[in-house]
């Protein structure tokens, strides 16, 4: 069987001046299984939500193709791509922006039920928003009320509650969580996680936090600069990267528990993603960059147990857990 | 920066375009036969007719319209209907009346309302707020002409300090320049500086608010460097855009200041102009003033840039 | 005596209060955290130190730098010891430089006057600053304006404007919140080594418990305008005595948990600025809450009615 | 609602609600008096009991004809605001959703608004017959590129704005997303810019009428008034006084209840 | 654009000298010296033609810088200017006229007889009178330099009072080469021989004009400088005008110097300019203006004699004035055709006035003549004051005649292009309008332009009236006096049976000046005999 969602040399690029492109999203590939969760982790910048806006067609993907259950969504027009909107969804990152402050909490999760072919009258509407309400542990009076009336998490829910009106089968969440203070994004992560179980929801779940990451998701693909550089199994990949930059990143996650890192800390930042460097394009911040990696650009390979990786010089894989399990003592 | 100023200025040409077939279009509209008026009074029929034709009034649109254009790229704006002479010629001999009345109008108008506008941002609800408030509804309630028949009563007719009319070259007299040119400029300096105080007491509001200024204050630095430098540089670049769009104000006050002034100048030519029906004159008027206008936010834009290197980017 | 003392400082906008009856104290070369989720007033109680909350704050208590009462000083003597006693380091870097002004101008004009004396000599000492905050090309960069810098550098501009004025202790306002993770930990290695280095204190503002971890011997605990909990970092991240504190800890997502590992969470959301009462301000979203929560909570130690007294 | 912007608010409110009664009562309020009646042998009288504004150049009165000038000027101000708001958020709003359209409108947008408006409406005066509806519609375009620009601007913040793109993920249809998630966020700034062109075109009318590119002179329009009444503002000061006393209480009413909405929708803006 | 630079160069002479005297004395004062008069004409002087415009203010300028053959003088008889004197041969058939010695252009070309000729015959082109002289004569000539001779087919005795018309067009003198121009083109440059200079270089159309003395004209000999007659010795080296649109600023620049003469004040002002001392209101027009309502003969109602008589019955001139500002002693009522206190004037069938308006009867009258309601487009103007009064109560009057009045309101100049439309009232033509005549104008029936009959020839209205014309022709080939006048009378009482047009009444319009300017001559703003009181 075919994955749900299959991604295949995906570039989207952007003009930023006359003549000018910065290339977000280059050459991307991966797949995502029927109620599978896959991350995709990375700085600011590196084309990660560029990727999610084109899937659901917030964006227009400039080549490669998005298959959605073995259909091609990515040439689609906006009308004929409005029928898979009912089965792809989104949760955006910010929950203040993300409601229109005009409209009542019922009019917001109903929108896609009125606009995606929801058959039903205004009973059955309202029915299905109490419903939604209640699968995001809000209160059904929340329906009757507008979004500046509610705290940044009751309305990341309200968010969740409208993706979900639909019954999607693919939930995009850009960074669903990392707007919220640390008490409440442990609630809507849970929440997510419940939804998830629950509803059998696969999920593209886009996001900077490698411990939410590790939690939530099945898979986990790493970008770097528009570039996919690492993916496969969640746990071997932040049990043992492979990549250097996965090293760098996962070096850089602080610790509750007080340990230092074991790798170094990666020095400099990302280049101006409008001039990449040539050949490999993290070779400037690489510790262990070699003459090969200015001139070449390394291929996505397989690099064991279903993982992929895209270095000249892959780390060596290793026995047993190299980060250790953080302890509540 | 040179950069920029291409981009800028190629960027202004469309626009250039677009005003000069706006213009042209709606001369083009116009009722009335200009070769009527040419003729005179005792024209016959043919007399007028062969007008026309030496005109060139019989021709099409597009045609005409092309002809205007290769004209203006001589400099030809055409001639006047009513005095035969050409319009570059009138323009030519107002420009400077004009360009000072509306110099001296954005000197006073800047000298009154950033200060105020700085002033009433630092300290909102405070006097200076509240008088730049009333200021800047009272400057926009109250009809250009009105204030200038005010002034004149009060400095030209009482107390007779300045010249009621015309108009001396500031390079021939400079003491007589200032003579004349002081009651119209405040005039239409009015509703500027009112607009001016309002926009830069928001903008500093804005500013004010902002956290490099914090961090300025942070740093212990003195308050009103804080304002003055901190501030009013990021002000700089808002400020002179709405002095730049602003400058409709001023030209459009220059058509009744200059009437009431009695000053020989652009806005004056276009409403003689208007009221003779001379549609080359109107059409010659309207297009250099707005030409001006671009080019005035051109210039406004290039000294942005100088002034902000992000919009140099 | 502490370098900066602050006791029962409260501050109010419009008649709702933002903070109430905060008191801690730093000692010199001592790095302390204020911990706080979003609305618990710890950005405020840094600006009201500094005098720079807005004319519409009422602040009252005392904020005693050397024994010096900050907010009684004449506002223009307050001014003096910003930047030389207490300088301060925000959370934005994107905008807490200021856009038109040349990196070096910035950095000049907060340099004290000594240092200022001639033109190549106040350059030469803001090369070096930059140099001290680990940037290439100092001199160079001088006569660059902020958007030409990345996030990270321009945060590192902004810890070299703290050292500018040779402060006895920096106030760092979430410094790393905006950065990236790589950058992140980046800038806490920097402020760790300049802290050694010069020993200046360090008063950490920031809601993330793992930076707090990494950086603050001790920790004081805000939530909703109030101190809940003021503990040496080890003891308060090994044993929280008040019920957010532990709350919050458990929430945290741990790196290296493992898949599926569900969080911790505290159910409900924080009070607004016009829902706190007498009471304790926890209580609403406490799993231990009882009666008595609705009675101030101690007034010293944990404001807990069941952390048993006296930390 | 803060208290500060209410007084003001108040006091616009009071004046427009006085002029709009004083446009509408007209009739009745002048009594028997013809604001056309020509008296030649009253001319320019100053005010009195019988005549309270006294008289103008051709001895009509003065108060019946302030009164039916302010019919005249504020169906000028609403009917200017209404048109250029609604021509104005059309424009707007395709050239700020339509992106191939943008560049043309706005070229052209731009090029209407670089002739200064005092000076696109003399032209177009110039071009058209002096009437009522044909003042209204120079100064509606020449105030029309103002909004335009709003509206598109406003558009392309909101548009940017997440929660349509979640209409958008929503699958609603464009017309939808501008209808109901567009134009009710910018309605606020469009309606305040409104009141400021109402202002404007009222001032714009007594401008034109003052050069004499205006509203018909028979028609008792307060800028007609005025005009009549300046070339003797030294002697008989009170043909220019009492229209323009009412033109400049009217326009404060309208700036007023303009600032003080403003104020109220975006405590920054100019 | 051209004259930029040499403006440059006297802007920086001028500056300089400018400077020294204000660094002496920062006056804010304006200047106000013997040797320069400052003018406001009531209008701007937009061409410099006075044989291609009708304009009033370009005759003005024509008497700066234009002489005349024939001058008037103070009884409007025509008196020799730039002629020594003339001959007239027996028959009346061949005029000989000799010029003065010594006449010189601007450019310093003497004033020849050939320029003399081709001036007149470019002036009989666009002027009534002159058509009728040149169509009488068979030839003109110059004869050497000095002798224009006019050989005639018939005797045309009125030939001096047509060359020293002072109402337009005025038949000025200019050289050859720019009297060769057609009529209907300006002529490029302005080159006269009369006693000021025109500064081209200094007019700002629309704004200003300026003149500076011509050191080679040389007065008259003899007799007393009145009217356009007599010599004209130039006090002022030069004369500026400045228009000032705006008429209550104009009134406070005289007040304060900086104008000198304000040539139309404001009449509403006049009370005002009279109570100041330093200003006087010197009474230079004794002929006044006429006001006219001009029906148009082409188009009912007003083609029909009937209906125009009804009107003129209930027309009342007393109110039309006064609308306009007039007070009594500045206005008359009950004036026919020719302007009172000039010879031609008559009371003959002005009873017809006496009385109150009958509208009742006027409007019985208009019905049974066949008045079916149909729209009466009526011109109303918004600018010149003295015209909108005339138009908004004539508009009221003929409301009160039963006429459905369209009422269409315009500047006077686009008035001036719609009333040229002889198309039907609904399609852009029209039927009544108002305009006034300076009464120079008006002082004979050959000049006469809103009395000419002669149909689709005639001036805007194009009344069709063959008795009139006749009665025309007759004055015109009259010289006695007595006998011109009774051909006068009998065509006012034509007139009122033909109703080509109908007067509204007489008004003076004063001008206004600085006390101290004395010696203004009558007739029409004239700038030689003029001085400055105390400086001479």
């Amino acid at each position: 069987m075919s994955a749900l969602l299959e991604v295949e040399g995906l570039v989207k690029r952007y003009r930023v001046a006359r003549g000018r492109f910065v290339q977000a999203v280059s050459d991307v590939s991966f797949s995502i299984e029927a109620g599978e969760v896959l991350a995709l982790v990375g700085e600011s910048g590196c084309g990660k939500s560029t990727i999610g806006r084109c899937l659901v067609q917030l964006e227009r993907r400039d080549a490669g193709t998005i298959r959605f259950d073995g259909m091609r969504i990515d040439t689609l027009s906006p009308r004929a791509f409005r029928p898979l909107r009912r089965r792809i969804q989104m949760v955006f990152q910010d929950p203040y922006g993300s409601l229109n402050p005009r409209l009542r909490v019922e009019q917001i999760i109903a929108e896609p039920l009125v606009h995606l072919g929801w058959a039903g009258d205004q009973r059955a509407v309202r029915a299905r928003v109490f419903e939604l309400l209640d699968l995001v542990h809000l209160p059904r009076t929340a329906a009757e009320r507008r979004p500046h009336e509610f705290s940044g998490g009751q309305r990341q829910r309200i968010g969740i509650a409208r993706a979900l009106a639909a019954r999607p089968d693919l939930l995009v969440c850009d960074e669903a969580v990392s707007a919220l203070d640390v008490s409440v994004k442990a609630q809507i992560v849970n929440l997510l996680a419940d939804l998830r179980a629950e509803l059998g929801l696969a999920m593209l779940f886009i996001s900077h936090d490698l411990a939410i990451v590790e939690q939530l998701a099945d898979r986990v693909a790493v970008m770097y600069l528009g570039k996919l550089v690492e993916i496969g199994d969640t746990g071997q990949i932040l049990r043992n990267p492979r990549h250097p930059y996965t090293r760098g990143l996962i070096a850089a996650v602080p610790r509750i528990d007080g340990v230092p890192p074991q790798d170094a800390l990666l020095a400099g930042e990302p280049p101006d993603p409008a001039a990449p460097p040539a050949g490999c394009r993290f070779h400037g911040r690489c510790p262990r960059a070699l003459p090969l990696c200015t001139a070449e650009e390394p291929l996505l390979v397989p690099a064991g147990a279903g993982r992929k990786a895209a270095c000249h010089y892959l780390e060596p894989a290793q026995q047993g857990p190299r980060i250790a399990l953080s302890e509540l003592s | 920066m040179l950069g920029y100023a291409i981009r800028r200025i190629a960027a202004a040409v469309p626009v250039a375009f677009c005003v000069a077939l706006l213009v042209f279009a709606l001369l083009y509209l116009a009722p009335g036969d200009p070769a009527a008026v040419m003729a005179g009074d005792a024209a016959s029929p043919a007399d007028i007719e062969k007008l026309r034709i030496a005109l060139g009034l019989d021709r099409p649109f597009l045609e005409r319209f092309l002809h205007w254009l290769a004209g203006l790229a001589h400099g030809d704006l055409g001639t006047s209907v009513f005095t035969g002479l050409p319009v570059s010629m009138l323009i030519g001999q107002r420009v400077l009346a004009t360009a000072m009345l509306m110099l001296t109008a954005m000197l006073i108008s800047g000298a009154i309302g950033i200060p105020a506008g700085t002033l009433a941002a630092c300290r909102p609800g405070g006097i200076a707020d509240r008088a730049v408030l009333i200021g800047g509804v009272l400057g926009f309630s109250v009809p250009v002409f009105l204030i200038g028949y005010l002034l004149a009563y009060l400095f030209a007719y009482r107390l007779g300090w300045f010249a009621v009319q015309g108009f001396t070259s500031p390079f021939v007299d400079f003491v007589g320049f200032l003579r004349t040119i002081i009651l119209p400029a405040a005039t239409l300096a009015f509703a500027y500086a009112a607009l001016i105080a309002r926009i830069t007491r928001a903008t500093m509001l804005e500013i004010l608010a902002q956290d490099h200024i914090r961090t300025a204050r942070a740093k212990g630095l003195d308050e009103a460097y804080i304002v003055i430098v901190h501030g009013l540089s990021n002000a700089a670049t808002p400020i002179l855009t709405i002095m730049g769009m602003g400058a409709a104000v001023l030209l459009g006050g220059a058509v009744v200041t200059e009437t009431v002034f009695g000053i020989p100048g652009l806005g004056r030519l276009t409403v003689d102009a208007v009221l003779r029906r001379d549609y080359p004159v109107i059409q010659g008027v309207t297009l250099f003033l707005a030409f001006l206008f671009v080019a005035i936010n051109l210039l406004i834009d290039l000294l942005c840039a100088a002034i902000d290197p992000r919009v140099r980017q | 005596m502490p370098l900066l003392d602050i006791q029962d400082l409260h501050v109010a906008f419009g008649g709702l209060p933002a903070i109430e009856g905060l008191s801690f104290a730093l000692e010199a070369g001592e790095t302390l955290a204020l911990v706080g989720e979003s609305g618990s007033g710890k950005s405020v109680a840094s600006l009201a130190m500094l005098g720079l909350l807005p004319a519409s704050a009422r602040v009252t208590g005392a904020v005693r730098l050397d024994g010096i009462d900050l907010l009684t000083l004449p506002p223009r003597e307050r001014q003096l010891r910003r930047g030389r006693d207490i300088a301060m380091v925000f959370q934005e870097p994107m905008t807490s430089l200021n856009p038109v002004l040349s990196i070096g101008r910035q950095l000049i004009e907060g340099l004290p006057a000594a240092d200022r004396e001639t033109r190549q000599a106040a350059r030469a000492r803001a090369t070096d600053l930059l140099a001290a905050v680990g940037i290439t090309a100092p001199a160079r960069r001088l006569d660059e304006y902020p958007h030409q810098l990345s996030g990270g550098m321009r945060q590192r501009v902004a810890i070299a404007m703290a050292l500018a004025g040779r402060p006895r202790m920096i106030i760092a306002d979430e410094p790393t919140t905006a950065l990236d993770v790589t950058v992140q930990a980046q800038i806490v290695a920097l402020l760790r080594d300049l802290q050694e280095a010069t020993g200046v204190a360090l008063l950490l503002i920031s809601h993330d418990l793992a930076l707090v971890r990494q950086m603050a011997r001790r920790v004081v605990v805000l939530y909703a305008g109030r101190k809940l909990e003021e503990a040496p970092a080890d003891r308060l991240f090994a044993h929280p005595r008040h019920p957010y504190s532990a709350g919050l800890i458990a929430a945290i997502p741990r790196f290296g948990a493992g898949r599926g590992a569900r969080l911790a969470e505290i159910p409900g959301t924080a009070p607004g600025l016009n829902e706190r009462g007498p009471g304790c301000v926890f209580a609403p979203r406490c799993p231990q809450a009882a009666a008595i929560c609705a009675s101030p909570p101690p007034a010293t130690g944990v404001a807990c009615h069941f952390a048993g007294g006296a930390a | 609602m803060s208290r500060r912007g209410a007084v003001p608010l108040a006091l616009g409110l009071a004046i427009l609600l006085a002029m709009a009664f004083l446009a509408v009562a007209a009739p009745l309020l002048g009594g028997d008096r013809d604001p056309g009646l020509i008296l030649p042998a009253e001319r320019a009288l100053g005010p009195s009991f019988a005549r309270p504004f006294g008289t103008d150049l051709l001895g009509r009165d003065l108060f019946t004809r302030v009164l039916y000038g302010a019919r005249v000027s504020l169906l000028v101000g609403l009917g200017v605001a209404l048109a250029a708001t609604a021509a104005g958020t059309i424009i707007g709003m395709i050239a700020g959703y339509v992106r191939g359209l943008d560049g043309v409108i706005m070229r052209l947008i731009d090029g209407l608004m670089s002739i200064p408006p005092v000076l696109l409406a003399v032209t177009l005066m110039a071009v058209m017959r002096g009437s009522l509806w044909n003042v209204i519609a120079a100064i509606t375009l020449a105030e029309l590129p103002r909004v335009a620009r709003l509206a598109r601007a406003s558009v392309q913040t909101v548009r940017g704005q997440i929660f349509v793109q979640a209409a958008i993920v929503s699958g609603a249809p464009t017309t939808t997303i501008l209808l109901r998630h567009i134009l009710p966020n910018i309605a606020a700034s469009l309606f305040v810019q409104a009141s400021f062109i109402g202002a404007s075109a009222i001032m714009l009318e007594a401008v034109l009428s003052f050069i004499g590119a205006g509203i018909p002179p028979t028609i008792p329009s307060w800028g007609n008034i005025m005009a009549e009444g300046r070339s003797l503002w030294q002697v008989k000061p009170h043909i220019l006084a009492f229209p323009a006393l009412f033109l400049c209480v009217t326009v404060l009413g309208v700036n007023l209840v303009g600032d003080a909405l403003r104020d109220r929708f975006d405590p920054r803006g100019a | 654009m051209t004259v930029l630079p040499d403006m440059r160069r006297r802007a920086v002479i001028r500056g300089a000298a400018a400077m020294l005297g204000t660094a002496v004395l920062p006056s804010c004062a304006p200047r106000r010296d013997a040797r320069l008069l400052r003018f406001s004409p009531q209008a701007d002087l937009a061409s410099l033609d006075p044989i291609w415009t009708t304009a009033g203010v370009t005759r003005t300028h024509g008497f700066l810088v234009y002489d005349t053959l024939f001058g008037l003088d103070a009884d409007f008889r025509p008196q020799p200017q730039m002629i020594e004197g003339f001959e007239c041969g027996a028959d009346g058939r061949r005029w000989t006229l000799r010029l003065r010695e010594g006449l010189r252009f601007h450019d310093g070309a003497p004033v020849r007889a050939r320029d003399c000729v081709a001036s007149l015959a470019r002036w009989s082109q666009r002027d009534a009178m002159g058509q009728a002289l040149f169509a009488a004569a068979d030839e003109v000539t110059a004869q050497g330099e000095r002798d224009i001779v006019f050989r005639l087919r018939e005797p045309f005795a009125l030939l001096p009072d047509a060359l020293a018309k002072v109402g337009v067009n005025v038949p000025f003198i200019m050289p050859e080469r720019h009297a060769l121009t057609s009529p209907f083109v300006q002529v490029a440059e302005v080159v006269g021989s009369g006693p000021y200079r025109f500064l081209p270089d200094e007019r700002i159309v629309g704004a200003r004009a300026a003149y500076a003395r011509f050191g080679g004209y040389v007065p008259r000999e003899g007799g007393k400088a009145a009217w356009t007659s007599g010599p004209k010795r130039a006090r002022f080296e030069r004369v500026e005008w400045t228009v000032i649109p705006d008429p209550a600023t104009a009134s406070i620049a005289l007040r304060n110097g900086e104008i000198d003469w304000l040539e139309t004040p404001s009449l509403d002002l006049l009370p005002l300019i009279a109570q100041d001392r330093a200003l006087a209101l010197p009474e230079i027009d004794p002929t006044g203006a006429i006001a006219v309502l001009r029906p148009n003969h082409l188009w009912p109602p007003f083609d029909n004699p009937a209906i125009r008589r009804a009107l003129l019955r209930v027309v009342r001139q007393e109110p039309f004035l006064a609308a306009a500002g007039f007070g009594p002693e500045a206005r008359r009522a009950g004036v026919g055709i020719f302007p009172p206190g000039t010879p031609l004037a008559t009371d003959a069938g002005l009873d017809l006035w006496d009385g109150p308006p009958d509208y009742a009867r006027a409007r019985a009258e208009i019905r049974a003549a066949g008045y079916a309601g149909e729209p009466v487009v009526v011109l109303g103007t918004t600018d010149p004051p003295i015209l909108r009064a005339l138009a908004e109560v004539g508009a009221d009057l003929l409301r009160r005649c039963g006429f459905a009045v369209d009422y269409q309101v315009m500047d006077w100049n686009a008035l001036i292009q719609r009333r040229a439309r002889r198309a039907h009232p609904s399609e852009g033509g029209w039927n009544v309008f108002f305009t006034h005549w300076t009464g120079l104008d008006l002082l004979n029936p050959a000049g006469h332009l809103s009395l000419h009959g002669n149909g689709e020839a005639a001036w805007f209205g194009w009344p069709t009236a063959p008795r009139l014309e006749a009665l025309r022709q007759d004055w015109m080939r009259e010289s006695d006096a007595d006998a011109q006048r009774r051909i006068a009378q009998a065509i006012q009482l034509q007139a009122l049976i033909d109703v080509p047009y109908v007067p509204l009444g007489q008004f003076h319009m004063p001008t206004a000046c600085r006390a101290e300017l004395t010696g203004l001559l009558h007739g029409l703003p004239l700038f030689w005999n003029v001085e400055r009181a105390g400086h001479a």
